[in-house]
C-alpha cells in the first residue's frame, strides 16, 4: 500500500477549526523533547520532524539518548527546529512531551521558565503548583487506542505526539504525510494504516481549550527546500563511498556498527566488499590486505576496538599503506559509557601505536562535514599513502541535521582500482625523496626483482635493514610526508576578528556549542572569536601565529583536564606552540556542551587572569 | 587456491623465483621447504607477478624474503587476515602464506579457525618446528610433553595442540601433513593444495636445528624412524580399498589424526565447498545486475534523495 | 668437574716473565672493543671482564649489538672498565680486537688515534699504512687450535683472547680463573678443561715483542669488592620479586623474553607461577585475574607487544586493579629494529589506551636502577590500586653494569598474599574520598551484598552507573589519586648547579653519556647541570620551578623529533610547563647517544638562540 | 571444577544469591539459565564467598550482575584469560565464566582453545543465541547460514563455528550442550560441569527473542521440535549399552556433534586428565621442598651471590 499524500486517508471531517482559531505566534527556533522509554518511539518521531526540517527550509539539530540495558528504558529526543541557523540541540528546551511520570520528574528541570510541559495524562500526574511551567495534559495512550482500536496497545503513541505537533506547530501536513508513508509503506498494510490514524488523532486532537496560542516556525533562509536529512554515521558512510573506498572490514561495536553494517549492504554495488571479521585485530589485518592489494580501504570502532588495532596501525606507517580508519568514540576508560559523548581518545589516535608513528587525525565538526572528512581522508590516505584516522564520536553518529545534497560531479572519486602499471626497473617503493605507492601484487616488475612489503625498517627498495644511517632517514621520511602535507592544509575558519580578547578552540562535535557561546558573548560586547580545528594532527601550518593574536586561548573540550590541567587538545597545542595563552576548560560527564559551561569557563578564565 | 594453470610466456625458472639467500641456520628445514615451494611453482607456472607470499613473524615468517614474489612481511600471527583481504579482493592473485607453529597456532590460532570456516582462497604452509625459533627456545602450542625449553626449564607440561583435529573441526577445506624431510611428498602435498579451491592448508614438519634438534627423528626412516604415508582411497571396488582412507569422511580424518608422535603423513581430508570468494563475488554479481550500468554518482545521488 | 681457582690447571710452566718485562702503564679507564661473529662468544667473555670488575673495585659498563639474522651474524661487545665513575660504553676505544676482516673493517674508525687494533692473523690483513692506530697481529685462531687440539677448531677463541687481555692489562688471574669455573663448571668436565687451555695459550702468549706496554688499570674509589654484576633485565626481574611480585603472565618477544624466562624458573620457589599465554591479549588479562584474585602481578612485552595490551590497560584502570607492566622498548615503529635500542614508546606508555586514562609510566637510568625502579613501581601499584608501566629498553636490557648488592632485610617486601579480611558493611571499593584496595574472591562481604569489578562506569560501590555527575567525580578520582602520587614524588637529583644557562634533561638509558657529556661540558667551563627524569608520569611537582632557572631546558631522547620538533619527553614538558626553553636533542639510529652528539645538540641550541 | 561439596555455615538460598534483577528483555532465554545456576549453587552449598562468575561483554555478559557473588565484568573476548589468572592463583575459590557465542567464539575463540588443552579448573557456560545481542543483530560465528541480520542482509554465507567439535578437537575435558528451554537438563549439565575436575563447558542454546525469535523452536518440544538427548552408555554389559555413547571416547563425541540442528543434547565428551592448576602446584610443592624454608630474602640473597 502506497499513499501518496494527497490520498493520505485523513478524513475531510477531520476537525480542526476550533485549535485553529487559536492565535497564532511567531517562533524563531523552539526546543522540543520527547521524554519516554526507548520502546515508544520516540525517535521516530523526532527523524520524521528533522526530516521535515529539511524539505521546508528550516534547520534542525537533534539529540537522544541510549538506555544501556537492552531491554530498553527511557530515553529521549529533543529536536531544536530553527528559522536561523541551528548550532546546536539547545541547552534548555520549550516544550517538554512527557510520556511517564519518571519522564515527567527527570526532565521537568530541562524546561525554560515559561516553557510548556504535554504530559500523557494516562501516566502523569504533575505538580502542577510548580508555577514556573504551563502545563498541557492529554490523554495520549488512551487517544491512541480508541484512535486505533484496541488491539495494538499503546503502540502508535509516538504517531499522536507527531499529529499533536503538527497542529500545535502549524506543520505541513501534507509533507509528514509523505515521509510517513515512506517509513511505513513498504511494510504491512495495517501498519501504515494505523500509523496514520494515530497521527490523525494527534492532528485533530481539540487544543483549544488547553493552548494559549498555536505557534509559527517562520521559514528560514535557505531557499532549499530539497536538502539531506541524516545523522552523522551515514553521512560519513557515504562520503567513504564518495570518496572511493570500495573495501572494508570491521567488527561490531556502538556507536560505530551503523557504518560497517551500511557499507555491508552497500559496497556489493559499487563492486567492493565489506567483511565481518572474527575481531578488531582481524579486521585491521584485512583491510591492511585490502590496501596491499591496490585498493582504498576503511576499518573502524569504537575506542576499545581502535586500542586492539594498534600494532597493525604501527606496521602501516612502517610500510606506508594507505588506510581509513573510523573511531566512533564513546564515553571511556574501557568499556565506559557506552552510549555517551566524549573525545578522549585524540591523543591515542596520535600517539596510541608503539614507535614514532606519524600518521593524520581529522574530526568532523558536524553530520555534514561527516561526509567531507570522510572525503579528505581519501584524498589523503591516497595521495600520501599514510593512514587517516577519523574521530567522529556518539553524539555526531546520531544527530540529525539538514544539510546540502554534495555536488557529485565534482566530489566522487575517480577510478579506483589498482594500478597495475608495470614498474620500471629503477622503481623505489620508497624513496627518500619523494611521494609514491607501492606496486600491489599483479605488478609486473620490469626489472626482474619483486619488491616485500615489511614491517622491519628498510631502504628505499623496501629491503630490511638495521643501518643506523637509514633508520635516521627513514624515520625523517615518514615524518617529513606528513609535515608536507601539514603545508598544504588550510586553516580554520575564524569567526568573528582574527585578533582580539578571547579565541575559543574545540574540535570534533562541539562546533555548534561553542559557535553559539561565541555569538553571545559576542552580544554581550567581548571580543571573542571561534575556531573548530578539522586537522587535529598535523595542525595546519599557522595556527600558532593566530593563537599569539590573542589574549587568551581557550580549548574546550569533552575529555579530562589530567594531570596538568589540560584538555588532551590543549596539550598538543600547548606544546607545539608553549604558549601559556592556551588554556582548558574540560568536562566529563557524557554530554555535550552546554552553552553555559562554555560561557562559565569563559568567565573563569578571564577573571583568574585579568 | 585454484585456476593456476595458467601458463606465463616466459617460463618460470627457480633461478627467477629465487631472491635473497634465506638467513636461516645452516641445516635448518625451512630451507627444504622452499625449494619445494620453487619446484612446485615452476611445475605449475604461475605467472611471477601473480604470485603472493605472504607471513606473520618468525624464523618461518621470513619465506617471502627469499622468493621473488610479491610479498609482504606482516606483524604476529595475523598472515591470515591480511591474506583474506587480498584473497578476497584481488582474484586475479595466488595467494600463498608461510608462518611457524608459534604464528598460527598461538597468536593466531583464531585467525586460522575463522579463516578455515570462511573457506577463504589461499594456500597455508604450517612450518611446525615444534618450538618458538625466532625468540630463542620458549615452547610452543606444538612442543612436545616433557619438551625442555627457555619457558619450561623443567619440561613442557600443556598438552599441545592437535594441528590436523584443529583443521579438520574448524572447517578448512584441504587438510594435510608433510615433512621437510621429504621433498617428494612436500611436493605432492604443495600442488594438490595449490590445485584445491578454497582454503588448503599444509602442516609441514620442518626441523629447528639449533633449538629443537632431533624432534622429528621418529619420522626420519634414515635416522631409525617410520615415514608412514596416508593410503588414500582409490574408489575401485577392491577389497584392499575399503581400508584406504576416504579423505572426503571427516570423522575419519579425525580419527586418522589421533596419533600425532610421529604421526601420518599425506592428505587427511579434502572437501569440495563454495569459497567465500565465490559466495559474495555471487552478491556482488547480483547487486550490480540490479543496479545495471549505474555509476558511484547515480547510486549516491539515489540514496541521498532517499534522505529528503 | 669443579675446579677451585687454586686448583686451576695452569701449568707452573707458563712463561710469562718475557711479558711481564714490559714496562707499566698506568690507566684510568680502557674502552675494548671485541668484534667477531655472534658465534664466537664475544658476549661470554665480555661478561667475564665486567664480573671481574665486580669483583675488583673497578666499575664497568658494557655494550653489545645483536644480529638480525637467526643464524647470527657479525656482532660486537664493548667493554668499559674504569677506576672512576663508568657512565657509559664509550664513544670512542682505545682497544680493538678484530676476529675478521670485517670486523676490522667495520670497526676500525671506533678507534681513538692512537688506539691499538689487536687482530686475528688467521683471517684478517690489515692497512698497516694507515698510521693513526697501532697493530698487533696475533694469530689467535691457531694457537687456540694448538692449545686445545684439532677436534674443537676455533671454539675457545674467546677464552684465549681474555687470556691475552689478561696478561696485557694486568689482571686478576684468580678471580677470572674462578669465574671461568662458575660458568663452565656445571658442564661436562672437557669443557672447563678446554676453556682453561684456552685461556692459559692466551695468558701466556708472548707479547714482549708486540706491544710497548702493558697497562694497569687502576683499582676505584670503592672499596667494595663483592659487588653485584648483571644486565638490567636481570636486575629488573629481581628487582619484581623483591618487591613482592609473585604472579606473572606474558607471551616471548624480544628483549623482554629473558624477563618471563627469569620469572617461570624462579617463581614457583617464591610460591607463584608465571604463565606463557597464547597471545600478549591474553596475557595482560591474566595477570589482571591475578590482581583481581588478590596479587600483586606482572605482565610485559616489547613494543609491539604492548599495543596488543591497550584496550585491558585501558580495563586495569576503570577497575583500578594494581599491575606492573613491563615495556623493554626496542627500535620501532612495527616490528621495526627489534636489536637496536629506542625511546619510542613513552607517548604510548602515557596516552596508548583509549579514553582518560591516567597511569605511572617509570623510566630506570641504569642497571641498578632497573632493580630499584621495580620495587618502586610494585609498592606504588599497591598503595594506588594502579598500573604502572616501566619502560626499559633493549639498550638497558643486556648492558652489564656493577652495583653494590641490596640490603635485602630494608627492601623485601612483606607478605603478598591476598588480603581476605571481612569487609564490614560500609565497605566501598571506589570511595570519592579515598584511597582503596577491592575486595578480592573470598573476601567475606559482612554486608551480605557482593561486588562485582567492571569496566563500565560505576558508583562508589562498584555498581554499573552512567549517572553523568558521576562520571565526572570518577574521572576526577582516578586523575586525583594519581596527582596524589605525584604530590609524594622526590625531585630527580641535579648534577651540577641548580641553575645557570643549560639543563640537560634525559630518561632511562641516556643517563650515562648524558652525565658524561655535563661532565664534559662542566669542565669547558659551561654552565650546564643535568637531571634524568625517572618518574615520566606523573613528573614530579616541582620540576617547572627548576626548569626556569635555567635559559636552556635541553631534553636528550633516543626518539623523533615529531611533527613539532619535540622528541616524546619534550611534548609532555613543553606542554606542562608551556617553557619555551625547554628544547629537543633527539635521534633515531638505533644507538645509544654519544657524548658528541650531545655536545653538538647543545652547542646547536645555544649558537641558535644567543 | 571440582572440591565444590564443602557446605557453607548457613545454608545458601536463591535469595541471598540474587542481585541485581536482569536487565534482559522479557523472555530472553538468559533468565532461565540464571535460575538454574542458582538452584545448581544451593543444591552445592559451595561457599558463597568462594563463588566467582567473570564474564566478557554482551548480553549474556552481564551475568556477573545478577549474581551476589565476587565477580567481574571484563572486555570482550577475554574472561578466559582472566579467569585462568583467577583460577591458576587461588584454589581456593570456585571459578565459573558465562558469556556470549560472540564473546566466546569469534574475539574469544584462540582463548577457549588454549583454555581447553590447558585444561584450567573452572566452568563455562556459552549462552548461545546464534546471534551479537548486545550490538543489536549481527552475524555471529554460530548464525546458521541464510539468518538474515543487519551484516548479512540477504542472509549469512559462512559456515558456522561447530562448537562441540571445536571444544572435543582442542581438549576440553569436559564437554556438554544444554538447552534453556529446559531447565531441569541444564541444572544436570551445569552440576556435572562443576563437579568435573578440569575445564568444563556447557553450551547453552539461549533463545534472543529480539533478534532471533524462534531459532531453536526445532529443538522444543512444545513448539513441534524434538529435544534429543544423548543416551551415556552405562557399561551394564546390555546389548542396548552397546548403541550407547561413550562420553570418554572422544571420536565418537566428534561423529555425535555432526549436525548441530537442532543437535543432541547432553555430555559429548568427558576426560580425566591433570588440570594445569595441579602440574603448576606439583612444581611449586617440588621448588619450595627444594629451597626448604629460605624466606623471599633469603633466595634472593643467594642469587645475587651467583652474580658476584
Ligand atoms: C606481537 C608480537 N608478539 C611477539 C613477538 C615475538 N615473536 C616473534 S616470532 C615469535 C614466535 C616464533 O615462533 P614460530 O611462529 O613457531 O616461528 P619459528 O621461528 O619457530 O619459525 C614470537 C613470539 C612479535 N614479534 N610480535
Ligand atoms: C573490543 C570490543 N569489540 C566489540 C565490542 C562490542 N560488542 C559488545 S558485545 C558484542 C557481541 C555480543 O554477542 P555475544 O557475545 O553473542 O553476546 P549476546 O549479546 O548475544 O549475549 C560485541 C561485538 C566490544 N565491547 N569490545
Ligand atoms: S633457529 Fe631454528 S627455526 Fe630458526 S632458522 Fe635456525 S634452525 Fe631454523
Ligand atoms: S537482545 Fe536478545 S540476547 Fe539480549 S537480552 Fe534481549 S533477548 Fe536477550
Ligand atoms: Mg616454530
Ligand atoms: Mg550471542
Amino acid at each position: 500500500m502506497t499513499i501518496a499524500a494527497d490520498e493520505a486517508p485523513l478524513k475531510d471531517s477531520v476537525d480542526t477549526s476550533e485549535s485553529s482559531a487559536l492565535p497564532l505566534e511567531d517562533l524563531q527556533d523552539a526546543v522540543i523533547r520527547f521524554a519516554g522509554n526507548s520502546q515508544d518511539g520516540i525517535q521516530t518521531v523526532g527523524g520524521f520532524l528533522a526530516r521535515l526540517a529539511g524539505r521546508s527550509a528550516r534547520e534542525v539539530m537533534t539529540y537522544m539518548t541510549i538506555p544501556s540495558t537492552i531491554s530498553g528504558g527511557p530515553s529521549i529526543f529533543q529536536v531544536h527546529l530553527g528559522s536561523g541557523e541551528v548550532l546546536s540541540a539547545g541547552d534548555d528546551t520549550d516544550f517538554l512531551v512527557a510520556f511517564y511520570q519518571h519522564s515527567y520528574e527527570d526532565h521537568l528541570s530541562s524546561l525554560k521558565e515559561g516553557g510548556i510541559c504535554i504530559y500523557d495524562t494516562d501516566f502523569v500526574e504533575p505538580d502542577l503548583t510548580d508555577k514556573r511551567y504551563e502545563y498541557v495534559g492529554i490523554p495520549m495512550t488512551s487517544t491512541t487506542i480508541e484512535a486505533i482500536g484496541g488491539s495494538t496497545k499503546s503502540r502508535g503513541k509516538n504517531l499522536f505526539v507527531l499529529g499533536l505537533i503538527t497542529t500545535i506547530f502549524q506543520l505541513d501536513r501534507k509533507k509528514l504525510c509523505e515521509i510517513i508513508d515512506r517509513q511505513f509503506g513498504k511494510k504491512d498494510e495495517s501498519v501504515l494504516r494505523n500509523a496514520m490514524l494515530a497521527f490523525d488523532a494527534g492532528y485533530a486532537y481539540p487544543i483549544g481549550d488547553l493552548f494559549k496560542n498555536r505557534y509559527n516556525l517562520k521559514a528560514g533562509l535557505s531557499e532549499k527546500t530539497d536538502r539531506v536529512t541524516t545523522d552523522g554515521n551515514t553521512a560519513l558512510t557515504y562520503g567513504l563511498l564518495a570518496g572511493g573506498v570500495r573495501y572494508g572490514a570491521g567488527y561490531p561495536i556502538t556507536p560505530w556498527s551503523p557504518i560497517m553494517e551500511v557499507l555491508r549492504s552497500e559496497l556489493p554495488k559499487y563492486g567492493g566488499l565489506f567483511l565481518q571479521c572474527e575481531d578488531e585485530l582481524g579486521a585491521v589485518s584485512a583491510a591492511l590486505g585490502y590496501s596491499f592489494a591496490g585498493h582504498l580501504a576503511v576499518t573502524g570502532s569504537s575506542g576499545p576496538g581502535l586500542s586492539l588495532k594498534m600494532e597493525a596501525l604501527s606496521y602501516a606507517c612502517m610500510a606506508e599503506l594507505p588506510l581509513v580508519v573510523i573511531n566512533v568514540q564513546r564515553g571511556g576508560p574501557s568499556t565506559g559509557l557506552p552510549t555517551s559523548v566524549e573525545q578522549s581518545d585524540l591523543m591515542q589516535a596520535i600517539y596510541g601505536s608503539h614507535g614514532d608513528v606519524p600518521r593524520v587525525v581529522l574530526g568532523p565538526q558536524d553530520v555534514e562535514d561527516c561526509f567531507h572528512i570522510a572525503l579528505e581522508a581519501c584524498r589523503i590516505a591516497k595521495k600520501y599513502s599514510t593512514q587517516v584516522i577519523i574521530l567522529s564520536d556518539q553524539a555526531l553518529s546520531s544527530r540529525i541535521e539538514v544539510f546540502e545534497e554534495p555536488d557529485w560531479d565534482v566530489v566522487v572519486a575517480d577510478d579506483s582500482s589498482p594500478d597495475l602499471t608495470p614498474r620500471p626497473e629503477e622503481f623505489k617503493p620508497y624513496p627518500l625523496d619523494s611521494l609514491t605507492q607501492h606496486a600491489p601484487p599483479g605488478t609486473k616488475m620490469l626489472g626482474g626483482k619483486y619488491p616485500v612489503v615489511t614491517g622491519l625498517e628498510h631502504d628505499e627498495w623496501g629491503h630490511p635493514s638495521a643501518n643506523p644511517e637509514l633508520h635516521q632517514k627513514m624515520t625523517d621520511r615518514r615524518r617529513e610526508k606528513i609535515k608536507q602535507l601539514q603545508a598544504e592544509l588550510p586553516m580554520p575558519e575564524v569567526f568573528g576578528e582574527k585578533s582580539g580578547e578571547i579565541l575559543l578552540v574545540g574540535w570534533g562535535c562541539t562546533f555548534g556549542p561553542l559557535r553559539e557561546a561565541a555569538g553571545r558573548l559576542q552580544d554581550a560586547g567581548r571580543k571573542v572569536s571561534h575556531a573548530q580545528i578539522r586537522h587535529l594532527h598535523p595542525l595546519p601550518a599557522d595556527l600558532g601565529s593566530l593563537f599569539e593574536k590573542f589574549e587568551h586561548v581557550l580549548v574546550a573540550e569533552l575529555n579530562d583536564q589530567g594531570l596538568y590541567g589540560n584538555g588532551q587538545l590543549a596539550t598538543l597545542l600547548r606544546s607545539a606552540y608553549c604558549n601559556p595563552a592556551i588554556k582548558s576548560i574540560t568536562k566529563t560527564d557524557g554530554l555535550t556542551f552546554k552553552i553555559r559551561e562554555i560561557v562559565a569557563g569563559v568567565d573563569h578564565h578571564t577573571q583568574i587572569s585579568s | 587456491m585454484s585456476d593456476t594453470a595458467v601458463a606465463a610466456p616466459e617460463k618460470l625458472t627457480k633461478k627467477q623465483l629465487s631472491a635473497d639467500h634465506p638467513t636461516w641456520c645452516p641445516g635448518c628445514g625451512d630451507f627444504a621447504v622452499l625449494a619445494s615451494f620453487f619446484k612446485v611453482l615452476e611445475k605449475l607456472q604461475i605467472p611471477q607477478e601473480k604470485i603472493v607470499t605472504i607471513a606473520g613473524i618468525g624464523c618461518s615468517s621470513r619465506f617471502p624474503y627469499f622468493v621473488n614474489s610479491h610479498g609482504l612481511h606482516f606483524i604476529h600471527g595475523r598472515a591470515l587476515p591480511l591474506a583474506t583481504g587480498v584473497s578476497l579482493s584481488r582474484p586475479d592473485t595466488h595467494v600463498f602464506v608461510f608462518g611457524g607453529d608459534g604464528d598460527g597456532f598461538s597468536i593466531g590460532g583464531n585467525h586460522l579457525e575463522h579463516c578455515a570456516r570462511k573457506n577463504i582462497n589461499l594456500t597455508y604452509v604450517i612450518m611446525d618446528n615444534y618450538v618458538y625459533g625466532l625468540t630463542k627456545k620458549q615452547t610452543s602450542p606444538t612442543s612436545r610433553i616433557g619438551y625442555k625449553s627457555k619457558t619450561d626449564p623443567t619440561g613442557a607440561i600443556d598438552r599441545p595442540v592437535n594441528p590436523m583435529r584443529k583443521l579438520i573441526s574448524a572447517g578448512a577445506t584441504f587438510v594435510a601433513r608433510s615433512h621437510a624431510s621429504q621433498v617428494k611428498h612436500m611436493m605432492a602435498m604443495y600442488e594438490r593444495a595449490i590445485l584445491h579451491p578454497g582454503f588448503s592448508v599444509v602442516q609441514t614438519l620442518s626441523e629447528c636445528v639449533i633449538f629443537n634438534p632431533g624432534s622429528f627423528d621418529d619420522s626420519i626412516p634414515r635416522k631409525g624412524g617410520v615415514f608412514e604415508t596416508i593410503d588414500e582411497k582409490k574408489w575401485d571396488d577392491t577389497p584392499e580399498d575399503a581400508e584406504r582412507h576416504d579423505v572426503t569422511n571427516d570423522v575419519s580424518a579425525y580419527q586418522l589424526a589421533e596419533d600425532q608422535y610421529p604421526g601420518k603423513f599425506g592428505v587427511f581430508y579434502e572437501e569440495d565447498r563454495p569459497t567465500k570468494n565465490v559466495l559474495e563475488q555471487k552478491w556482488i554479481d547480483a547487486s550490480q545486475e540490479k543496479i545495471g550500468d549505474a555509476k558511484a554518482a547515480d547510486l549516491l545521488r539515489k540514496r541521498f534523495a532517499m534522505m529528503k
